[in-house]
């Protein structure tokens, strides 16, 4: 498959009256032609962080890029000037944002703001980019495009809104969608809408979607790979079907285990205890030990390397050391296991 | 990724019981809101050159008129209109005592034989320039800080009041605001001072009688903002009084923008007064502020420029000070700058 | 069944009651919360929910109806003690961890605060005590009692406002959304600890949020709502079991789960609230269609209903 | 003309002045282009000569419109719309005056009746008139009884014998009558032309009528600007040489500086500071004005009396500050230091004796002395400390006298205090009536061209004494000098100059401080502006342009 | 809209009418006369005098006269600024030269304040920002009077630039006072302009933008500029009747025939009606700004709705 998108040992630091918070800590993945990418993770993990040193978007002033490259069509994209960059924002690379009440203007038509990106990056004119506008408007499944498109955000419902961000952010047919919590905002009926016209839409353009969320439903829906990433790294990345039915790090396991699952009978839902690193002074080991109830002592000397799993399943923690000693996963991360083949609980291979 | 491990101690592998006491600590050291925001405005070099600034001011204004020789208000007709001299600087072609007289550049002191030296040079009674203009520095800051006392005590109340009750009370609170912002607060600070007896007090409370009405603007916006948060909710869920609300939950967190507005309302009343000596409604001879000493000066701008430009350039190191300490608050006490 | 401690009746929260732009957050609901339990109230964005809790802890007056609190009426004329009395009884845990504590207190203080009203500690020594106890209690320790809120993390934020609810010792416990706002690995950590305290206090909650999974795990009932009325209300498991409101069928279909197999074969149902085609002549209200579950329904559908139910068995 | 009595800063009131050695100017050749630019202090209140009550009305009025006689450049009253002097009877009490042939500037002829109706309208309780009771009240007959609707207006004391006769009634003998014929409230009005503007009348320069050396143009009756031209209608317009006199009001001594350096100025008046700034200037101006200056004390402040009671506390202040100083440096104006009441280069008797000159310099400086008197005081009052406040105006120049007044007093008279209390006009006259201060900075211009004009200010119940100063002797004197001695100009001369040294001198009733003095940049190619002690300020029938070009 | 407008409208009598009554009492108690030469007039002069302008009526007939009067649109006659005349024309002849040095500065002061602003927020923390933070503080921290004498100087006597005073050149002669105006607005506009675009800079909408591909100058003009007005706006309000009253210092030194000269004139000559015809028609002035203000919100902002109200 083709890789369309290489974030090599990415290092990035904010600089703070705190001091330097090291958001993120070297963090590699690819993103392929046409997939869906998952990159879940508690709040403060760098997620967002992530995307949006992809677009560069983050504040000039108090932001350093440490280390790595972002490889886009060949070019660093840590490199690009900001005219470049202007030019592949919105066009090439477009982005969504969490919150739909606060990421529209609120004064200016919602037409205008469509047809910003489209003036922009293509050559057309203003009657066409309109009609390009209400096509779009039409295609996020919006009633009655042409009268909407002279109103002003706040005329619009949540649900609404989140589609016409979505619609700006596939104005010009980006090869990459970056949606940073889209649905967070919106309950659970909108959201499921939501996620079926990106769904949609993804098939239609072919675009290869970045997708942020906190929630291993949605994940579960969305996904084709995921990436799991805690304190400024990521931990595990696979399949989807990996990472749910196989997961190898602990941190992984606590998320999966912490959800209810619906039939799931009363018993004790498993916690992560404590708190999420501090980045302005992140553990010298592994950031999850102090956290983990698997943690060895290596854990706290040394930040472990990726283990592979399998081709495309890599998990960062000691854990999967030959060397270490084997643990048990909480029961119900043994349950789905159960469910993989190739995993160690697999049940289908028994018998 | 090359799955090349290598080899580690032994007991690298050994488990570690996890320490939940460990989990939930705090690696940050524990700060108030208030240090914290001491230490964010800290970092603003701006306002901290501006405090230490102003400290410096408040510092000559009470100093001043004890290191000179002279009393603020004591007269030497023989010395009037002499030029600054100060030993030292002198050599640098400054404040040499060097003034015009008809066109040419004479040795004032020389001329009318004085042998002491005033700093500041003296002004058309003879009086010592340096004294008086830290005297006054005195009296405008006196007047800026007590008007902007009165104010904020006023608008705070005013404010909080009717954001809190809100209703009806806030409707007739409100219009009581519109009618007093409707009237031109020129008019109505000159009626109050040809009302009252002249003097300082006149002028503070002439400020004062219009001036809360902006504080009181911001505090009422801020409380009814504050006043739907949860945590004021939560506060009511465990029957908290009205005042206990008031004075626990919504006043400090309204102490913020109470303060930042003060910043701006003192340099706002420094200035007033100076206007009022334009228009001739100032303080009371011989009582000098920084506005009647401007006053006094711009008049002499091509004759005695000393005369204007030292009260002149303290007011203005005070305005700037402010503001840029009122900014640096503003982005200190402001949640959002927080990490 | 357990006895009832709070009755709601007919509730009706109004705002901006004349003017044009009136809203009815809550249109008349009723229903009954027993002692011991947890009834989850689920529903989308701005049906109601906050509405309606508030207005059971008085932070509305209610347009209409009553709520009862152990056969008390809470609304209406009250003198302070009685006042103070139902603020000890019931308290609230709100959605978001941060907005609900005061950043300029200390945490001891805002632990305190129902303390202090209700004059609970003996003396300073004892109040701290208290205060110590009770961050045990939800999993902190007493140095957190000298530090501010923008101190801490999500997660210990909620706690600390679940502190301060059990501060005054209630009976009732309303959680508007208590997990709304946390990340996923933190939210496990809050239920788990209403769980806890619930087993250990015998705590009565009204568990408000639209994360049909986590209410499902810690309700008894759930009580579904739709635009300021309640739809459907039945066990947790009945409800999930046999949906029978288009809007709970709606509502649950819509749920992702964190399981990829299910997510791929999963479909939504949408709800259009054309579909009941009800007249004015039809009575619509809550009825019930198997024992403990209540629809709202007009007399044409709970006989349908009735027929489903029938037939299933 | 009217009251020096608001404040000392020149600022607002007499800008521009002039005095006799400025009016002799280069004496070239005029220039072909007669245009004089001048700036006034204040707006015009009021064109109307009966409603006038200010100094640049006045002003105006005496150059766009005539009386019976005006002030030459000699400042010596002389005929104008009377065709010379007037028969005057025995008993001195009327005056019958013959009037020359003079038009109104729409051509119709000046009449003795103009006269009368302008009279009777400044003092016709209706009009509203301040300065006509003022100035007729008690000299005209009986104006008093019809200022106050006691009588009807035609019963004032003048008649029109015929077009060009006009006979006027006195009160009593008054021996400065003349004079007052050339203030502003004695000119003639055109009753045709004032009853069909009516309500209008003056209230732009397009509806008045001049009959003198100027008319007025440009003038919307509220706005900054306005322009004199020459009247061709004047009987004497040969002797006018001016084409045109723009003038614009500045308030900003600054500013008018400013103006007058840049050459669109052709006069400023300069106050305090400017004074000094431009003391060496070559083409300074100054002159005296008879404006006096003085401290009053009152004797008595609600219902008790103050310190000032005692005669040696008055004299103790009064010597007991340096007035040289005061008027070299802090007013530096060309001021005068003020040992008298009545102004010097003020009144002249018949031999053209300045008044002055009788009784000389009276409680001159003299730390010694002030000293010595303030201790006597003290012992006398039987305190070691007294506490006095100065009242005084509001104006920048004012605060900075009273200033050193407090300095000097304090220093020279240990155990005085003197607290300032500075407040604005309005005030002041509120506080002056009530009686309710101990010191007031005061002052005052004459009315008419004589001596009374300060005297009688201070007979007992007077309504400018108010500070409850009463001397039998000093008040018999006064009433002598009006009454007895009304046409023995010797005699009267005599028992006003005793008057002068009983209330300087012997009671120190008051304190006079300096006599105002004037300093003004004037163009070097400005001749002949004519400055008056009194009524209009200045007049510019004589003055001409020469050198400009 | 319309409905709104005629609320307001109601709204701004009763304000009016109460603004007036507070303005006529506090003349009543203000010491002093009307009467110019008070001080030499006998009291029963002195009465004669007041009866004709009728100030020895019982002060509730005085009250309701003036009240009707003013129903009728009539703010009575000058007592003594200019005596006899109608107190509207005096208002009039000399609105227009405060209008015009008023707008000027104003327009001059707001728009390059807002730039100021802008160039501030969008370098924020560069010397650019401090600079033009310095220049703001500057503009505000010299007194008007001195600002525009220092114009007068400079640009009128030694470069000969514009005039030095006077109302005669037209537009000329109206430079130098709109400058010296111009500062105040200059400076509240640049600070609040800068407060404003730093916060909205830093809000979602505008990382959109940014996501959109969208440039610098595009970002600040098209999408943040208008969010940043708002508060702005607010202050326009009262800060052009400010302006207007406030330029009497400018006025007085440039010698312009302006209403803010002749009012501090009339206060200090005690000319009760003079006084309170302009406080009126300052008044009416500040409400009709106010409700343009709040009219223009909604314009601004659309979020606003008229009929909602705001307060
Ligand atoms: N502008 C910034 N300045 C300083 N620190 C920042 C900034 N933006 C993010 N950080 C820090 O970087 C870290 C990662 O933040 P990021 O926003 O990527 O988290 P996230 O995983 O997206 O969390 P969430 O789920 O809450 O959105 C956090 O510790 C955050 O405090
Ligand atoms: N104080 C108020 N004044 C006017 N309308 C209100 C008020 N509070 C709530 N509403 C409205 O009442 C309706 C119900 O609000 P409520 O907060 O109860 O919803 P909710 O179910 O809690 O939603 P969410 O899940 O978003 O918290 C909403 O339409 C809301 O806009
Ligand atoms: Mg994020
Ligand atoms: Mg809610």
């Amino acid at each position: 498959m083709e890789k369309i998108l290489q974030v090599k040992d990415l290092e990035l630091s904010f600089h703070t009256f705190g001091g330097e918070v090291k958001a993120i800590r070297g963090v590699n993945f690819d993103l392929y032609k046409g997939e869906t990418l998952a990159i879940v993770g508690e709040s403060g993990s760098g997620k967002s962080v992530t995307t949006k040193s992809i677009m560069r978007l983050l504040p000039e002033a108090t932001s350093e890029f440490k280390n790595g490259e972002i490889l886009f069509g060949g070019r660093d994209l840590t490199k690009l000037s900001d005219k470049e960059m202007q030019k592949i924002r919105g066009k090439d690379i477009s982005m969504i944002f969490q919150d739909p009440m606060t990421s529209l203007n609120p004064t200016m038509p919602i037409g205008r703001q469509i047809t910003e990106p489209i003036l922009k990056h293509q050559k057309i004119g203003k009657d066409e980019a309109k009609k390009v506008a209400i096509d779009l408007l039409r295609l996020v499944g919006m009633p009655k495009p042409e009268l909407r498109m002279k109103q002003y955000p706040h005329q619009f419902s949540g649900g609404q809104r989140q589609r016409i961000v979505i619609a700006i952010a596939l104005a010009c047919n980006p090869q990459i969608l970056i949606a940073d919590e889209p649905t967070t905002a919106l309950d659970v009926t909108i959201q499921a809408q939501i996620l079926e016209l990106m769904k949609d839409l993804q098939k239609k353009i072919d675009t290869s979607i970045i997708f942020i969320t906190h929630d291993l439903g949605v994940v579960a829906n969305v996904a084709d790979r995921v990436a799991v990433m805690y304190g400024g790294k990521i931990v595990e990345i696979g399949t989807v079907d990996e990472i749910f039915y196989n997961p190898q790090h602990p941190y992984t396991w606590g998320l999966l285990s912490s959800m209810p699952s619906m039939d799931a009978e009363d018993a004790k839902l498993y916690a992560i205890p404590g708190t999420p690193p501090d980045l302005l002074d992140p553990p010298k080991g592994d950031a999850f030990a102090l956290r983990s109830e698997y943690a060895m002592k290596i854990d706290m000397e040394q930040p472990p390397p990726f283990f592979k799993v399998s081709d495309t399943h890599m998990a960062a923690t000691w854990l999967l050391h030959p060397e270490a000693p084997a643990v048990e996963p909480p029961e119900m991360v043994i349950e789905r296991m159960k469910k993989f083949p190739g995993s160690r609980y697999y049940e289908g291979s028994a018998n | 990724m090359t799955q090349n491990y290598e080899k580690l101690p032994q007991d690298a592998f050994t488990r570690i019981p996890r320490d939940t006491q460990e989990a939930e600590k705090i690696s940050k050291p524990s700060v108030s809101f208030w240090q914290d925001a001491w230490r964010s405005l800290k970092k603003n070099k701006g306002a901290i050159i501006s405090l230490i600034l102003f400290g410096l001011i408040v510092l000559m204004s009470f100093i001043g008129p004890m290191i000179s020789p002279y009393e603020p208000n004591d007269q030497t007709i023989t010395h009037a209109n002499l030029p600054p001299k100060m030993p030292v600087i002198e050599n640098l072609g400054i404040m040499d005592g060097v003034g015009t007289l008809g066109g040419r550049e004479v040795d004032m002191y020389e001329m009318k034989n004085v042998e002491q030296n005033y700093w500041f040079g003296t002004d058309g009674l003879g009086r010592d320039m340096f004294s008086r203009v830290w005297k006054g520095t005195q009296v405008s800051l006196f007047i800026a800080f007590v008007a902007a006392a009165i104010d904020m005590l006023i608008g705070v109340i005013y404010g909080g009041i009717s954001g809190y009750f809100g209703g009806r009370v806030d409707d007739v609170m409100q219009r009581i605001v519109e009618i007093l912002t409707g009237i031109p607060n020129l008019v109505v600070v000159i009626l109050f001072i040809l009302i009252m007896d002249p003097g300082i007090l006149a002028i503070i409370i002439a400020l004062t009688i219009t001036g809360w009405t902006g504080m009181s603007r911001v505090v009422r916006g801020q409380v009814l903002k504050y006043k739907s948060q949860e945590f004021v909710l939560a506060a009511r869920t465990l029957g908290a009084s009205d005042s206990r609300i008031i004075w626990k939950h919504l006043m400090p967190n309204v102490l913020g923008v109470v303060i930042i507005n003060t910043m701006f309302t003192i340099p706002g009343a420094i200035f007033f007064e100076a206007f009022l000596s334009f228009i001739g409604l100032g303080l009371q001879a011989p009582d000098a502020s920084l506005g009647t000493l401007i006053n006094d000066g711009y008049k002499l701008i091509q004759y005695r420029p000393h005369i204007l430009l030292f009260p002149a350039v303290v007011l203005s190191l005070i305005m700037i000070a402010f503001n840029l300490i009122g900014d640096g608050l503003r982005d200190a006490l402001d949640p959002k700058m927080k990490d | 069944m357990a006895e009832k401690l709070v009755e709601i009746k007919n509730l009706k929260q109004h705002f901006n009651v004349g003017k044009a732009n009136e809203v009815k957050a809550v249109d008349g609901i009723s229903f009954d919360i027993y002692k011991g339990e947890t009834l989850g109230l689920v529903g989308e964005s701005g049906c109601g929910k906050s509405t309606t809790g508030r207005s059971i802890i008085r932070l509305y007056d209610a347009t209409d109806g009553q709520v009862l609190y152990e056969g008390e009426s809470v609304h209406g004329k009250k003198n302070k003690k009685d006042l103070k009395k139902f603020n000890r009884k019931m308290q609230m845990i709100f959605q978001d961890p941060y907005a609900s504590l005061n950043q300029r207190m200390k945490v001891m203080d805002i632990i305190a605060e129902g303390i202090d009203i209700h004059g609970l500690a003996k003396d300073a020594n004892d109040r701290k005590k208290m205060v110590y106890d009770l961050l045990e209690t939800v999993g902190l320790n007493k140095e957190h009692a000298n530090r501010y809120p923008h101190e801490f993390s999500g997660g210990q934020r909620q706690r600390l406002g679940i502190a301060r609810a059990l501060a005054v010792d209630p009976d009732f416990i309303i959680a508007d959304e208590p997990i709304s706002a946390l990340d996923v690995s933190i939210q496990a950590q809050v239920v788990n600890l209403l769980k806890e305290l619930q087993e250990e206090k015998g705590l009565t909650y009204l568990f408000i949020a639209h994360d049909l999974s986590m209410v499902k795990y810690i309700s008894d009932r759930i009580g579904v709502m739709y635009f300021g009325k309640l739809v459907e209300l039945a066990p947790a498991d009945e409800l999930y079991e046999n949906p029978m409101h288009p809007y709970t069928q709606s509502l649950l279909s819509a749920i992702p789960l964190p399981d990829p197999n299910y997510e791929r074969n999963r479909t939504r149902k949408a709800y259009d609230p054309a579909v009941h085609n009800y007249t004015d002549a039809d009575d619509v209200k809550m009825r019930e269609v198997s024992p403990n579950h209540f629809v709202n329904c007009s007399e044409k559908e709970f006989a349908e209903l009735q027929e489903r139910m029938a037939a299933k068995k | 003309a009217c009251g020096g009595g608001d404040d000392t800063d020149t600022g607002t009131e007499n800008t521009e002045t002039e005095g006799t050695e400025g009016a002799e100017g280069n004496g070239g050749e005029p220039d072909s282009v007669q245009e004089l630019n001048l700036i006034e202090g204040a707006e015009i209140p009021s064109m109307d000569s009966s409603i006038a009550e200010d100094a640049v009305a006045f002003n105006i009025l005496n150059n766009v419109n005539e009386g019976l006689f005006r002030l030459n450049q000699e400042n010596i009253a002389e005929p104008a719309l009377a065709d010379g002097e007037p028969e005057i009877s025995e008993d001195g009490l009327t005056y019958t005056f013959k009037l020359r042939d003079a038009n109104w500037s729409d051509g119709t002829p000046v009449t003795a009746n103009d006269f009368v109706y302008a009279w009777q309208r400044a003092i016709d309780p209706d009009t509203g008139s301040p300065y006509g009771p003022y100035m007729m009240a008690g000299t005209i007959k009986n104006a008093k009884e019809v200022s106050e609707g006691e009588m009807e207006v035609s019963e004032l004391g003048i008649k029109a014998e015929d077009d060009k006769t006009l006979v006027v009634e006195l009160e009593r003998p008054t021996p400065y009558f003349m004079s007052l014929m050339a203030f502003g409230t004695f000119y003639p009005l055109n009753e045709e032309f004032v009853t069909e503007q009516g309500d209008n009348y003056a209230s732009n320069s397009e509806t008045i009528l001049y009959n003198g050396p100027f008319t007025l143009t440009n003038w919307d009756g509220t706005g900054l600007t306005w322009t004199m031209e020459k009247n061709p209608e004047y009987w004497d317009a040969e002797t006018v040489q001016l084409e045109t006199v723009n003038v614009d009001v500045v308030k900003e001594t600054s500013t008018a500086v400013n103006l007058y350096q840049s050459g669109e100025k052709d006069r400023v008046g300069l106050s305090g500071e400017f004074a000094m700034q431009y003391a060496e200037d070559p083409e300074v101006v100054r002159e005296l004005e008879p404006t006096l200056f003085y401290l009053k004390f009152n004797q008595e402040r609600n219902g008790e009396e103050t310190p000032l009671a005692n005669e040696n506390i008055r004299k103790a202040i009064a010597t007991g500050f340096n007035k040289q100083d005061l008027v070299d440096v802090v007013l530096a104006n060309g001021s005068l230091p003020a040992n008298y009441l009545v102004p010097t280069e003020f009144a002249f008797n018949e031999a053209g004796e300045d008044f002055r000159d009788i009784n000389g310099d009276m409680l001159p400086f003299n730390a010694e002395e002030a000293k010595t008197y303030w201790e006597k005081g003290l012992e006398e009052i039987g305190e070691t400390e007294v506490t006095l406040e100065l009242l005084g105006g509001d104006s920048e120049l004012a605060g900075k006298m009273d200033a050193y007044l407090k300095e000097q007093l304090e220093t020279n008279l240990e155990g005085l205090t003197v607290n300032l209390k500075a407040v604005p006009f309005g005030v002041r006259l509120e506080l002056d009536e009530a009686q309710d201060y101990d010191i007031q900075n005061s002052g005052w211009g004459p009315d008419y061209q004589d001596p009374m004009t300060f005297i009688d200010l201070f007979v007992t119940g007077a309504s400018h004494n108010l500070m409850s100063y009463s001397n039998e002797e000093f008040d018999n004197l006064v009433e002598q000098a009006k009454g007895e001695l009304a046409q023995d100009a010797e005699g009267r001369w005599e028992a006003m100059a005793q008057a002068e040294k009983i209330l300087i001198e012997e009671d120190a009733a008051i304190a006079p401080i300096y006599q105002r003095g004037i300093m003004s940049l004037q163009k070097p190619y400005v001749n002949n502006i004519v400055k008056h002690p009194f009524g209009g300020d200045y007049s510019y029938k004589w003055a001409y342009i020469s050198g400009k070009e | 809209m319309a409905r709104y407008i005629g609320k307001r409208l109601i709204y701004m009598f009763i304000t009016l009418a109460l603004i007036a009554t507070f303005t006529f009492f506090l003349m009543k108690i203000l010491p002093g006369s009307p009467i110019a030469s008070a001080d030499k007039l006998s009291p029963e002069q002195r009465a004669v005098v007041e009866a004709r302008y009728g100030l020895d009526q019982p002060l509730p007939v005085q009250y309701f006269d003036y009240m009707f009067g003013l129903l009728k649109g009539d703010l009575g006659i000058s007592i003594n600024q200019f005596k006899g005349a109608n107190v509207t024309d005096v208002i009039l002849s000399r609105m227009g030269p405060s209008a015009q040095i008023g707008f000027q500065g104003m327009l001059l002061g707001t728009v390059l304040g807002i730039l100021f602003g802008m160039v501030a927020a969008l370098r924020q923390n560069t010397w650019v920002d401090y600079g033009s933070t310095i220049v703001a503080i500057i503009g505000i921290s010299i007194p008007s009077f001195v600002f525009a004498s220092m114009l007068q100087y400079w640009l009128g006597l030694k470069w000969d630039l514009f005039p030095v005073a006077l109302w005669k050149d037209g537009f000329m002669s109206s430079v130098l006072p709109s400058i010296a105006l111009a500062m105040f607005p200059l400076a509240t506009a640049a600070r609040f302009i800068r407060t404003e675009m730093i916060e909205v800079l830093g809000s979602d909408y505008i990382t959109l933008a940014k996501a959109k591909g969208a440039s610098g100058s595009e970002i600040a003009f098209k999408h943040a500029f208008r969010n940043a007005l708002i508060p702005l706006i607010t202050v326009l309000g009262p800060m052009a009747v400010s302006i207007l009253t406030g330029s009497l210092v400018v006025e007085q030194i440039f010698a312009i025939p302006g209403i803010g000269e002749q009012f501090v004139k009339s206060i200090m000559v005690n000319d009760f009606s003079i006084i309170m015809g302009t406080t009126i028609f300052f008044s009416v002035f500040l409400i009709v700004v106010i409700l343009i203000v709040d009219i223009l919100y909604g314009v601004i902002d659309p979020r606003i709705r008229l009929s909602g109200g705001k307060s």
